[in-house]
């Protein structure tokens, strides 16, 4: 702590030195990698979204301009929700939802695709707080039975499928967890209903 | 273009901080001398400048400087280390082993019939313990003598010799 | 005449270690019988399983760390361990689900720390939460107490059996036919969907007068063996008062404001491991504050905490994180909580 | 004499109600020891320093004659308890806990007991001044026969000192198996009366309470009785609870007058002054006869004893002659305990002689405990806490003690222990907390003082070194000016300052 | 109001700092040996943990994203923090050099210490403005004084020869955290339903 | 040289000696390959960063060399980050904050390196390997633990890190006790190194550091 009073400026403009040194290599850094990066993001919520679009072919999604459909409304969960549409030549082929489930532990985000004839595509947990072992069978990585949606329309009759098992629906109930299958079952009822409403209202 | 201005925004930050943290370095100067009562009062006043220092005090202040490890003194032991870690919040270490280990207490005394009154043993004691004048017997205060041993080397004739404290327990009743 | 030496004071104490932890596992004793009536011989099953396993881990620890194995072991702490374990567990759990509460107990809380009191958290409730947290789903499957117009089907104790040692049921007894929510989970269920207390009560048939049916009679027992031990001074009032009263002032207060859409004081009190916890688990002495004022503080804090977990948190009952939590703020509250010695201002 | 309601009692913390067995010796009869061949007489039977002897081996003494002269404040005079010759002085065992040798004055005696004639009653002793009454206490060598045996006159005088207002008569005897005092107010309530009134004098106060314990209506008779005799408005009669410690001082002040005696301090800091009933007794018998502290009411008793009961010993006497008296030992004699079960010592020889601090000899099995069960960690159950009744923490003293965070002890209270031993006996996992305690003192005792000693040697050596340093500049200073010598400008700067003016200061 | 509470209950408790989110260890085991260092520490990792989220937040929002220099982010912040926190550094040491002492190395660690870059970092995924990113940084803090608290006390008790040789020291406060984060894992879910 | 590595592996070792960078060596090893992406970053990171600071220590006055330290550890931490994002996007998301937080935990190891050692360039590159590699080794065994118990599996989702490498790893066990996974079985698998490191020790006949702490 000896340093002389021309020390001050001395360091200062050491230190602002190495900061301009750090950020060039950063930068320069940042140049080199920009690109893939971009790259990588844009695939990666690409491959989310083919998941739940299943076989439905597309060309264009507006992932990036969804439109926001703040709360209240009609869809599951307090949160705002958002709905992407999904076009091929043009045509409006799909939507995506994403939409909460009141789970266990908490909101389980969840992206619900369903096609222009109102079946579901595919559904997908986005994030979600269950309880390990319990209720995170919803991941598609530990179980099947988030793909037992696919190809699932309202049906003919008043929804009385959209139930589990035990409720006298057509849903697998997890052992020792109902409440976060129910929610989930739940939730994509409610969006598949709003979607109905959707294509109804325009 | 970017790197431009990421270079600017950077050193911006940069040239400010450093501005303030060399002027505040500068006006806040640390007080240590608190530290140094405080390491002291839990040293045990030996003086034998075993740690390598000319007294506690001294090793104190080195201490609070940090150039030594907390476990340099062997008439403290494991209690005067533990007293210091825990003022010092830090680990408990064993003595250096490259010191002697810790002696049982002692003081110093000196036979009589064999001291020839030299006074050589006078200024090694570093609490005046011992006193005598030039060619008469010498003798040691034992309350004061705090056992150090630096008497014993400089005494011509070995008279002086260390002998245990008697129990302590009864000292203190 | 020479007198052998001795030290003052030369009367001693009447009671022992040993004595005290017999006489806490007794006081379970009612209960277990009323707990055996309603569910079955899952219990009796678990208790002894539990004290076998338990004395067996502190056996293997005490040997491991060298000490006396036969004299430790006459402490008795394990066998009470293992008896508020088995209260604690589901009443049909696969052994080694079992086992591995009793093991997280006796090594995990107790012996890595020096063993019988020195432990600061408590061996049981460990034993519960690492088991819940390790094997969820086993640990959320209740069997329904046999009440006669309880709809389900009823697995035969060879069945039991087998669930008991190989972890499944025999195909075509589904858990979910055989095991329901227990009514803590129910009420959960309910306040979520924002359904009345008293529409619950009515719709389902697990509910008693005050909890759950059976439940409330264990709990009853449960009292009466904590009456006990206050009776003989075993276990000081501060602690199961203050627990009481964590859960039920607000329980009360709750109630009362949302006009009875959540678990009332009697629910609460009646439910779960509430009795259990107030008499038998809070005050185990080791894990627990020492001062009076201290008791007061940890036992409200366990009443509250569990209160505030069954009503906002994940899990259907808290008393057992309660637990844990508050033995972790133990060494605090004593800091803190130290009686005024006679004689001095602080 | 009035007798105050109980409920006025301020509620003790903590405390314990033990069993008495007290009715095997609280018969209310005191009977006499023989004088025996030999007496032992400690010149230190008191808390404080030794006192001097003042006779010689040959010299013939007669019975309250005294042999030791006190030394310093703190101290009490010792005299003969029966007449004869000195055949020894020299240092010996004696019946104490911490201090175990002392030298003894060993009297051959000659079995005539003449008296000594010294001995003057204090004529009308409610009229002296305070001053005589002192001195006369003092002389006596009078201490306190509650167990202490800390010197009277140090007690008065201090009380004087710091304006006292109440005195207390203790006359609680709440340990187990101890009866003399019970004995002593069956026996001699007058007395107590008047040595009562006596240091009511001697202390100009206005105020006493005699506190006796619930469980000993006949003692509450005697007084009622010696009050029409003795009776005094200043002197109230207070029943006590049966809740051990009650009779600790500290305690006693904390119950009649809900003061609490500060850390550290004594009953005179809140303006009181506690005496055992027995003190006020053998006041009395000063006033009356003239005679000084040579004997003293002592419980002999337990299992291993065959007649217990009350004794008025010399003091002195060995144990041995004591208990054979008593009717000898019986076969459950395997401990010998001065003083109560929960605070007493436990001698290994009874040759030793019963000194002023014996109020009790209790021989007894191993069998007073009463359960088996080896010591165990403490389970943190809280009941040491609960009974203590200076409101320590047993536990977390015991803690700090053995895991070594010795200077928390203070901060926990460790000297406000008053080593009644309740914790000990309420504790499940019979820990030996008290006798810890005892220990943690002493170790912070050693710590205290090597502390002490420390800082005296680290202000010698700082004093030394400045001493050093303040040579080693002045050397500094004179080579420079020996080397300034050799300065071309020298010569002209002396000239210089002794013309009083500046000059050659280039620098 | 609610929600302000809500993210204190998140931060504290469910999400705690120190025990589901492994944030700030270091100084969590290395300075609660003593219950009062671990007091001072806590104060100081508040202090600095509520200035660096407003800061990084300032940063975030008015130099990096308009500039378009959100890879410069790590940079930034650990810079404005390690500024930051040694001029708090320098300004305790000349007010308490005891408390300097210590925290020994622990100060500089604050500046080093994974929960303020960390806050920083997090905060900008989450806040939504700039007081909530104060209250989050300030929650951060209290979740992490919490239990560094907690633990302190609790290590002076645990700290026995009793333990078994080969757990003492670290192991058994690594064991003992195990134990906390158990506990803690009973809020998880609190405030969500 | 010698005592550098035997200190970096094992005498000093930052992960179970010195307790530093604990937050990465319990919240990124819930499986091996996690580890293993973070033990990379930061030996790159420490290596470096020790031999700029080595070279650049005379040129600096005490008060901003932690800041000019700080900020070259920063600059290697973004690029290494970037590097990861570009290469291994799916392990970047899953290491999420702990790759930028490697400027913490290096900034303690390069300081003591700047205030204590004082070495040349060469000590300090070699300084910053062995460091970095003994810190690496305790966060690929406590993630192996953790997976192994957690997942009964050892190196799953190893192309996360290598690209073309196959996912599935190596199955030891079916199943796995959840418990590992979670932060409490973090605090316990260190744990158990740790008393792995106090057993070791005390074979070898070498006092654990810790212990000398209950002699008072
Ligand atoms: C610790 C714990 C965690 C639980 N977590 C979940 C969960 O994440 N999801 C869920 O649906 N049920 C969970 N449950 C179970 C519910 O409380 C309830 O028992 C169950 O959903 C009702 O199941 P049943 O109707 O199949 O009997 C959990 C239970 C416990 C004890
Ligand atoms: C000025 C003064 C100093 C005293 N000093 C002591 C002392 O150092 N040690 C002691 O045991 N008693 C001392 N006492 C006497 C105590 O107050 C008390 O009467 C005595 O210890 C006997 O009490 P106990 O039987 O309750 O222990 C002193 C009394 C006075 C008035
Ligand atoms: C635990 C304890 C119990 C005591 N019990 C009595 C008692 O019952 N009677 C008594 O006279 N002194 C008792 N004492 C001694 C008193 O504290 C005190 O020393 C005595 O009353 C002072 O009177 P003295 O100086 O005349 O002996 C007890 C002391 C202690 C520590
Ligand atoms: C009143 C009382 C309650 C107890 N409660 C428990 C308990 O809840 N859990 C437990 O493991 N041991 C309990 N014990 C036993 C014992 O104290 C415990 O195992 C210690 O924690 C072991 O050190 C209890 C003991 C008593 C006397
Ligand atoms: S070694 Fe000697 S001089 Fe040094 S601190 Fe210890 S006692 Fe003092
Ligand atoms: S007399 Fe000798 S041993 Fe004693 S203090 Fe002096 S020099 Fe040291
Ligand atoms: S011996 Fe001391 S600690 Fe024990 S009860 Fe008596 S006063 Fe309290
Ligand atoms: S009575 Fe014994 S076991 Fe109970 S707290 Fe006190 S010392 Fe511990
Ligand atoms: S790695 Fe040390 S504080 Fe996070």
């Amino acid at each position: 702590m000896s340093a002389n009073r021309g020390g001050v400026i001395g360091g200062t403009l050491k230190l602002g030195l190495f900061a301009a040194i750090a950020a060039a290599i950063v930068a320069g850094g940042w140049r080199l990698t920009d690109e893939r990066i971009a790259a990588n993001t844009h695939a990666a919520r690409l491959a989310q979204f083919e998941s739940v679009l299943g076989a439905t072919a597309f060309d264009t999604l507006d992932y990036d301009a969804p439109t926001v459909v703040e709360p209240p409304h009609r869809l599951p969960g307090d949160a705002p929700a958002r709905i992407y549409e999904a076009f091929n030549g043009g045509a409006r082929v799909a939507r995506v939802f994403e939409v909460q489930a009141a789970g266990y532990g908490g909101p389980i985000s969840l992206l619900v695709g369903i096609d222009a004839a109102l079946v579901v595509t595919g559904v997908r947990v986005v994030s979600h707080t269950e309880t390990p072992g319990l209720g995170t069978n919803i991941e598609r990585e530990r179980s099947d039975w988030i793909t037992s949606f696919d190809g699932r329309g309202l049906g003919d009759d008043d929804g009385s499928v959209w139930a589990l098992k035990r409720d006298g629906g057509a849903f697998d109930a997890f052992t020792g967890a109902t409440i976060t299958p129910r929610a989930v079952v739940e939730a994509v009822h409610e969006t598949l209903v709003y979607a109905q409403s959707m294509e109804a209202a325009p | 273009m970017d790197i431009v201005s990421a270079i600017a925004v950077l050193a911006g930050i940069a040239l400010v901080a450093g501005l303030a943290l060399t002027l505040a370095a500068r006006t806040l100067q640390r007080d240590a001398d608190d530290v140094v009562e405080r390491i002291n009062a839990e040293l045990p006043q030996t003086q034998c400048a075993q740690c390598g220092f000319p007294g506690c005090r001294p090793y104190a202040e080195a201490i609070a400087q940090g150039d030594v490890d907390i476990n340099r003194c062997p008439p403290g032991g494991d209690a005067t280390i533990a007293a210091l870690a825990r003022l010092l919040d830090r680990d408990i270490i064993a003595l250096d082993a490259s010191l002697p280990p810790p002696a049982p207490p002692g003081v110093a005394i000196i036979d009589e019939e064999r001291c020839i009154g030299c006074a050589r043993c006078l200024p090694a004691c570093p609490v005046d313990a011992i006193v005598g004048a030039h060619q008469f017997m010498h003798t040691v205060v034992e309350d004061l003598c705090t056992g150090c041993e630096l008497c014993i080397a400089p005494c011509p004739v070995d008279c002086l010799e260390m002998v245990a404290t008697d129990d302590n327990a009864e000292r203190a009743a | 005449m020479r007198f052998e030496p001795a030290l003052s004071p030369y009367l001693r104490p009447e009671t022992g270690v040993g004595a005290v932890m017999r006489e806490v596992s007794l006081a379970l004793l009612p209960a277990a019988v009323i707990y055996f009536f309603f569910f079955g011989f899952g219990i009796l099953f678990n208790i002894a399983l539990c004290i076998a396993a338990c004395v067996g881990f502190e056996a293997l620890a005490l040997k491991l760390r060298g000490l006396p194995v036969a004299t430790t072991l006459s402490d008795c702490s394990a066998i009470l361990t293992g008896v508020l374990l088995a209260f604690a567990l589901p009443t049909y759990l696969p052994v080694w689900v079992t086992i591995t509460a009793c093991g997280a107990a006796v090594l995990l809380a107790k012996h890595v720390y020096g063993g019988i009191g020195f432990n600061p958290f408590n061996p049981a409730m460990l034993g519960y939460a690492f088991v819940l947290i390790a094997f969820p789903v086993a640990m959320s499957s209740w069997l329904p107490p046999a009440i006669g117009d309880l709809d389900y089907v009823r697995p035969s104790v060879l069945e039991r059996l087998t669930y008991l040692f190989t972890g499944g049921w025999p195909a075509g007894l589904e858990l979910d036919a055989i095991t329901r929510a227990t009514p803590l989970d129910l009420v959960r269920t309910a306040a979520r969907d924002q359904l009345m207390l008293e529409e619950l009560r009515s719709a389902s048939p697990m509910f008693g007068d005050f909890g759950g049916r059976g439940w409330e009679w264990i709990g009853n027992f449960i009292a009466l063996g904590g009456g006990w031990l206050l009776y003989r001074g075993i276990i000081r009032w501060h602690i199961p008062v203050a627990v009481l009263a964590g859960m039920l002032i607000p329980a009360t207060l709750d109630s009362v404001i949302t006009g009875g859409a959540s678990g009332g004081p009697g629910f609460h009190l009646f439910s779960g491991a509430t009795l259990l916890g107030a008499f038998f688990i809070a005050t185990d002495p080791v894990s627990a504050a020492t001062s009076p004022r201290g008791r007061l503080i940890y036992g409200f804090g366990i009443g509250f905490i569990a209160w505030v977990i069954r009503k906002w948190g994940g899990y259907p009952d808290g008393i057992a994180f309660a637990v844990l939590l508050m033995n972790a703020a133990v060494p605090l509250i004593d800091h803190f909580t130290a009686p005024r010695i006679l004689g001095r201002e602080r | 004499m009035t007798s105050a309601p109980t409920e006025n009692l301020h509620r003790l913390p903590g405390g314990l109600r033990l069993p008495g067995f007290k009715a095997q010796s609280a018969t209310g009869e005191i009977r006499e020891v023989p004088i025996p061949g030999t007496l032992i007489l400690p010149v230190r039977q008191h808390a404080g320093s030794a006192a001097q002897p003042i006779v010689a081996v040959g010299d013939r003494v007669m019975r309250g004659q005294p042999i030791a002269r006190a030394e310093g404040d703190f101290s009490a005079s010792v005299h003969a308890s029966s007449s004869g010759t000195v055949v020894a002085i020299e240092s010996r065992a004696i019946p104490a806990r911490e201090v175990s040798e002392a030298v003894c004055i060993i009297i051959e005696t000659d079995g005539a007991d003449t008296p000594w004639d010294g001995l003057a009653p204090i004529t009308n002793p409610l009229a002296a001044t305070p001053d005589a009454l002192l001195e006369a206490i003092g002389k006596a060598g009078i201490v306190g026969l509650g167990g202490a045996a800390f010197p009277t006159l140090a007690k008065l005088r201090h009380a004087v000192d710091a304006g006292v207002d109440t005195l207390i008569l203790n006359g609680v005897e709440c340990e187990p198996y101890i009866s003399c005092d019970d004995a002593l107010m069956r026996n001699q309530a007058v007395e107590i009366l008047f040595g009562t009134r006596i240091m009511l004098t001697a202390l100009g106060l206005r105020q006493c309470a005699i506190g006796i314990e619930s469980d000993k209506p006949e003692a509450w008779a005697a007084f009622t009785e010696a009050a029409s005799i003795e009776g005094d408005d200043r002197v109230q009669l207070v029943a006590i609870p049966t809740v051990y410690p009650s009779g600790g001082e500290d305690q006693l002040v904390y119950l009649l007058t809900g003061r609490e005696v500060p850390s550290g301090g004594f009953p005179s800091d809140v303006g009181a002054l506690v005496h055992n009933v027995g003190t006020a007794a053998a006041v009395a018998d000063l006033a009356l006869t003239g005679t000084p502290l040579i004997s003293r009411i002592v419980t002999v008793t337990g299992e291993g004893i065959a007649n217990p009961g009350n004794y008025r010993v010399r003091l002195g006497i060995p144990i041995a002659d004591v208990a054979a008296c008593a009717g000898g030992y019986t076969e459950h004699a395997k401990r010998l305990i001065m003083g109560g079960p929960m605070t007493g010592v436990a001698l290994t020889d009874d040759a030793l002689p019963v000194t002023k601090a014996c109020n009790c000899l209790i021989a007894t099995g191993p069998a007073v405990r009463t359960s088996f069960e080896p010591e165990r960690p403490c389970i943190r159950c809280g009941e040491c806490a609960r009974i203590c009744p200076v409101r320590l923490q047993p536990q977390q003293l015991l803690r700090a003690h053995r895991y070594g965070a010795g200077d928390t002890l203070d901060g926990l209270g460790l000297i406000d222990c008053i080593e009644c031993g309740c914790c000990d006996l309420v504790c499940p996992s019979h820990i030996p907390l008290t006798q810890s305690f005892r220990d943690a003192k002493l170790a912070r005792r050693i710590d205290v003082y090597e502390r002490e000693r420390a800082e005296r040697a680290r202000e010698r050596f700082e004093r030394r070194q400045e001493r050093e340093q303040a040579r080693a500049d002045a050397q500094a200073a004179e080579t420079e000016r020996l080397k300034q010598g050799a300065n071309p400008n020298a010569i002209a700067e002396i000239l210089a300052r002794k013309r009083g003016t500046p000059g050659g200061d280039e620098d | 109001m609610r929600e302000w509470l809500l993210i204190l209950i998140g931060t504290v408790l469910v999400n705690n700092f120190v025990l589901t989110r492994f944030l700030g260890l270091c100084p969590f085991f290395g300075a609660t040996r003593r219950l009062d260092t671990a007091m001072g520490l806590s104060v100081a990792t508040a202090f600095v943990l509520t200035l660096a989220s407003a800061a990084s937040y300032l940063a975030e929002v008015y130099l990096l994203a308009p500039l378009g220099l959100t890879y410069l982010r790590t940079l930034t912040f650990i810079l404005i923090i390690a500024s930051l926190v040694q001029f708090a550094e320098l300004m305790i040491r000349s007010m308490s050099p005891l408390l300097e002492q210590m925290l020994g190395i622990y100060l500089p660690l604050i500046t080093t210490n994974c929960a303020v870059l960390g806050v920083a970092l997090l905060n900008i995924q989450t806040a939504e403005s700039f007081f909530e990113s104060v209250w989050y940084g300030f929650g951060a803090a209290a979740g992490f004084g919490l239990v560094t608290v907690l633990f302190a006390a609790l290590r002076e008790r645990i700290e026995t020869p009793e333990v078994p040789v080969a757990l003492r020291g670290s192991a058994i406060a690594l064991i003992t955290a195990g134990i906390m984060s158990i506990a803690f894992l009973g809020f998880a879910g609190l405030g969500q339903t | 040289m010698n005592t550098i590595w035997r200190d970096g592996l094992w005498h000093n070792n930052p992960g179970i000696v010195q307790l530093l960078g604990l937050c990465p060596l319990l919240a990124v090893t819930n499986t091996a390959v996690n580890a293993l992406g973070l033990a990379v970053a930061t030996l790159f990171v420490l290596t470096a960063s020790n031999t700029i600071v080595s070279i650049t220590r005379r040129a600096l006055q005490p008060e901003i060399r932690i800041p000019a330290y700080v900020l070259v550890i920063a600059a290697l931490v973004t690029a290494t980050e970037l590097a990861f994002h570009a290469y291994a996007p799916t392990l970047h998301a899953r290491l999420g904050i702990f790759l930028p937080l490697i400027v913490t935990n290096c900034a303690i190891v390069a300081r003591a390196e700047a205030f204590a050692s004082r070495q040349p360039v060469g000590r300090a590159f070699a300084d910053g390997l062995a460091h970095g590699l003994g810190f690496g080794w305790v966060l690929v065994v406590v993630g192996a633990l953790r997976e192994l118990v957690g997942h009964g599996t050892l190196f799953r989702d190893l192309g996360t890190l290598i690209p073309g490498a196959g996912n599935e790893g190596i199955t030891l066990v079916d199943g796995g006790v959840l418990i590992a996974l979670l932060p409490p079985g973090a605090f316990f698998a260190l744990a158990a190194v740790l008393v792995a490191r106090n057993v070791i020790a005390s074979r070898q006949g070498q006092a654990n550091p810790e212990l000398a702490r209950e002699q008072s």
